[in-house]
């Protein structure tokens, strides 16, 4: 019943910039396909910034932590991705509060506020092709296993698989938000970028909490 | 890729180093990307700032200067610049009057605006959003349908009006009047590649051009086999006036190409849309033909049609001196 | 070939229509190809006449207005004006006090030039040869240097000067003066497409670019694997500060685009070339950066650099009104 | 003995345009390698200019006929080759005469006329690459000919060779005029192309007076 430690939620971080870095090329070619060509070069930039901020302002609590996370990503990226995941980020931040660790139902509750934040910042509806489409089962499937009892750890497990089955659900989808949307029907076929970073980042969730 | 650039990564950063280079009127602010005029306006006055991605030059950097944009905010290549950037520029642009934002439709666009607008505090910010592209079908339902052409004449005509001293609700008032009479569409021969991808966005055959583009390289509406000057200019203005009719009053239409594309085929171009809105009963008051809103070195072009009553024709002929438009000074 | 055309052969007569189009304010004779100023000038004041072959808009026709040419006489793609064109627009043009004709150094331009002011009858004509490429080596035991980017720069200077009521003999000497006065140098990423071939005239690799060419696709100097922004700057101003020194006096810099390169590349190589002109002690007063004398669809850039004399730039900020440089009015 | 007549030199035109029109694409090669792509164009606009002014005008002599003819290409081609062929044959014509057929003295002052209008137009030097390196020689041997008392339709054909070989000659000079100039060294190794529609030009001559 390990709580969630400051370490691995800072590990966490760490985790998704180098799942980022290792698939930017493919999160490019994904975003040239329906959208601009950019996402894999946004998130880089992004984590980049975000551990750097964090590097420097050595925060050491969850809150500071993803008040710096959130931040950098905000005023280092733009695009779509900026305001949305920097928008996670910070609702994560203040929901989780000024403490050192999390238990299942705090995080349940803090990845649930930065999913709602997502939500009332780019109105994404399910289906609409959208990184919410993997984040929504994500933060849903975590707070499903911890209402069950399980660890934050297994947790983590079962909404990083219900982001990734999000993720390639979105290919069947025709896309209704972001710049995918100006394509129709020809969107369907293609899975969307945004979907796959925030699979990547449910991932290293659960690598970070193993 | 074949660019005149050195590091892909450093293509922003160092494209706005000439650009100040070359236009000492202006100001740079090269930590955050700011484009401000050199003489910045009365005190009273509202003020004008654009801004959105790179990639799209001389949008929005050619066009501060007086009679336009008070500042231009960049973002990287086809990104939207963040809300930090867009406060800062607000802040320095202000004169007491307030601000007008002016955002093309574009996910990203819109939420760094909204979050610049919410974070920006007591400065009064009216926000137009040009939606003009009428390629997008389906918008109901959607995010809407992109801006593109629109926003270039909007910054002139309401640039000027500011200029007047009209305050910031006649302002904002004028800036939706003209972002909803106009509509745009248009059509790549070839994409156009980002620094930091280093291959085109997507692939076009030697026998095929997209119709129905935006200015960030996406694909378009459809894929067609390539067709004369004649049948593009066609496919670009039927479905602008199938839109809206623009029969009722006189328009200012712009020919605008897309980055790669000479005056030539421009021009060119131009004469068919004319030839088409002649037979239509389209009345072209004014007329713009030229690279004024790109996507990268992607060849096609794109044609707007704005409808425009007297108001609207004087401010249009209002004094300028931007890099990228000047007249009457 | 991936054109916004209809016929290969039809591409001069509906571009010129479509420019006719967008210019009102200009007259645009469509049997002799000849685009004259709406306004004709003062009574005994020297007209400024040019032309060559099409391809290198906005050059010729887009200089025509105000403080600049008086016409344009369009050749077909990339060959000269024929005699009869070049008398006509002589006849047309001239006031009574003469007439300048501003020639681009090829030899086909040259000849006709040469039949047209043989020709022509009583009018006094005056004529400068623009020949400031310096990417032609060994000029002296051949037709000479190209003319290129000097062009640009001495129509708007000397059409100042014209402008002032400056007499045919001292409009000869000032136009001497200019042509040589400065120097060009230009690289190819990509070689343009003739309508009426249909394909590249040469055939670029992905990894290579041609350095010294001039604004007909011709091949150029050498070929080279392609480099940096920094270093093709170096590979264009080294061998104009070679060539002449400019450290003496004030100059104005233009960084003239091909015709597919956008201003964002355009802008960036800019900015080296500033710094190599700030390390070398050469002053930039005045620049120009944008698409001034093309060569069809090719990516590029050239470099022009003018010593400048306090007249030179006096004539360079008076005001001036034609399609592609405006300011001052 | 037959003298050149009318008709035959009216043919003579009509054939190098078949032949130019022809080799349009040939001609824009060689152009293309070491100009700029477009001899091939310049030279069928023009011959159409020409057939069509000469159809219109009808003349009855051989002065009218190469005025119409040298006119109609100095006011179609411009460039390099419209003064160049359009001073040949006007020069051409005027030393011809106004007349309905030239003997081989006649013919060979004109055509020698021609040439010295070219010369004194381009200033080409033999051995500068231009279409002076086939109109040279093919104009001397045409002379030469005529003075050895053979026929203009034998005086012609050795012309014609002679001028063909001062074509192929051009391949291995360093161009010193025109565009090709520009090209320095790297001009070597290729024809140029004003030699070539100068090499059809004597060929054209050669069989109307076969
Ligand atoms: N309104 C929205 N709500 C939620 N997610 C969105 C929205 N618009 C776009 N996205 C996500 O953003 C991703 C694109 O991000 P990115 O490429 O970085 O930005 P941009 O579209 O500005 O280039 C899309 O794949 C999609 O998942
Ligand atoms: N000064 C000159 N004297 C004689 N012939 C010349 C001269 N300059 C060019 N030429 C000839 O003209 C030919 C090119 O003609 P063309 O391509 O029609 O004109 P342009 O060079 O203007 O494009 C060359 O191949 C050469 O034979
Ligand atoms: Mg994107
Ligand atoms: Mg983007
Ligand atoms: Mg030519
Ligand atoms: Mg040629």
């Amino acid at each position: 019943m390990a709580n969630a430690q400051y370490a691995q939620l800072r590990d966490w971080i760490d985790r998704w910039e180098a799942h980022l870095i290792e698939q930017r090329t493919y999160l490019t070619e994904l975003d040239s396909a329906i959208g601009d060509g950019d996402h894999g070069t946004n998130m880089v930039r992004g984590l980049a910034a975000a551990s750097a901020r964090a590097d420097a302002e050595v925060p050491e609590h969850v809150d500071d932590l993803f008040k710096a996370v959130g931040m950098a990503i905000v005023s280092s990226v733009g695009g779509a991705s900026g305001p949305l995941y920097g928008t996670f980020f910070l609702r994560f931040g203040a929901t989780a509060g000024h403490v050192r660790e999390l238990d299942g139902a705090d995080l349940a509750e803090a990845l649930g506020a930065g999913a709602s934040g997502v939500a009332q910042r780019g109105k994404p509806e399910l289906g609409d092709k959208t990184m919410f489409d993997a984040m929504s089962p994500a933060v849903g499937a975590f707070a499903a296993a911890i209402a069950r009892g399980e660890t934050p750890s297994t947790a983590a497990n079962s909404a990083s698989v219900a982001a990734h089955a999000g993720r390639e659900a979105t290919a069947e989808l025709v896309a209704r938000k972001g710049r995918a949307s100006y394509l129709g029907e020809r969107s369907v076929g293609h899975i969307d970028p945004g979907a796959t970073s925030t699979a990547l980042l449910f991932q290293s969730l659960a690598e970070a909490l193993a | 890729m074949k660019k005149l650039i050195n590091a892909a990564d450093d293509v922003l950063a160092e494209s706005l180093a000439g650009f100040a280079a070359a236009h000492p009127e202006l100001r740079v602010d090269h930590v955050n990307r700011i484009v401000y005029r050199g003489e910045p306006k009365p005190h009273g006055t509202v003020a004008l700032l654009s801004g959105g991605g790179t990639g799209h030059e001389p949008l929005h950097a050619g066009f501060v200067g007086f009679g336009m944009l008070d500042a231009a905010v960049a973002g990287e290549v086809f990104t939207s610049p963040t809300p930090d950037q867009i406060m800062e520029a607000t802040a320095r642009v202000d004169t007491g009057a307030g601000v007008l934002h002016i955002v093309k439709n574009y996910t990203g666009d819109v939420m760094n605006f909204e979050m610049a607008a919410e974070l920006g505090g007591s400065i009064p910010v009216e926000t137009v959003v040009v939606a003009d592209d009428v390629a997008v079908e389906d918008s109901t339902f959607t995010a809407g349908r992109r801006g593109t052409g629109v926003t270039v004449l909007l910054e002139k005509i309401v640039g000027a009006a500011a200029e007047q001293g009209r305050d910031l609700a006649e302002i904002g008032a004028l800036a939706r009047h003209i972002a909803t009479s106009g509509r745009s569409m248009g059509m790549a021969l070839t994409s156009g590649t980002l620094p930091a991808v280093g291959k085109p966005t997507f692939d076009l055959p030697e026998t095929e051009m997209e119709i129905g583009v935006g200015i960030h390289g996406e694909p378009g509406r459809r894929r067609v086999p390539l067709a004369s000057a004649r049948e593009v200019a066609e496919m670009l203005v039927e479905p602008i006036l199938a839109d809206r009719s623009f029969a009722a009053a006189p328009t200012i239409v712009m020919l605008n190409g897309m980055g790669a594309t000479p005056l030539i085929e421009l021009y060119l171009m131009f004469g068919e849309v004319k030839s088409i809105l002649d037979r239509a009963g389209v009345t072209i008051a004014r007329s713009l033909v030229g690279d004024y809103i790109t996507s990268l070195d992607m060849a096609g072009c794109s044609v707007t049609i704005l409808e425009a009553d007297n108001d609207t024709l004087a401010l249009w002929d209002a004094p300028v001196a931007t890099p990228a438009l000047r007249w009457g000074m």
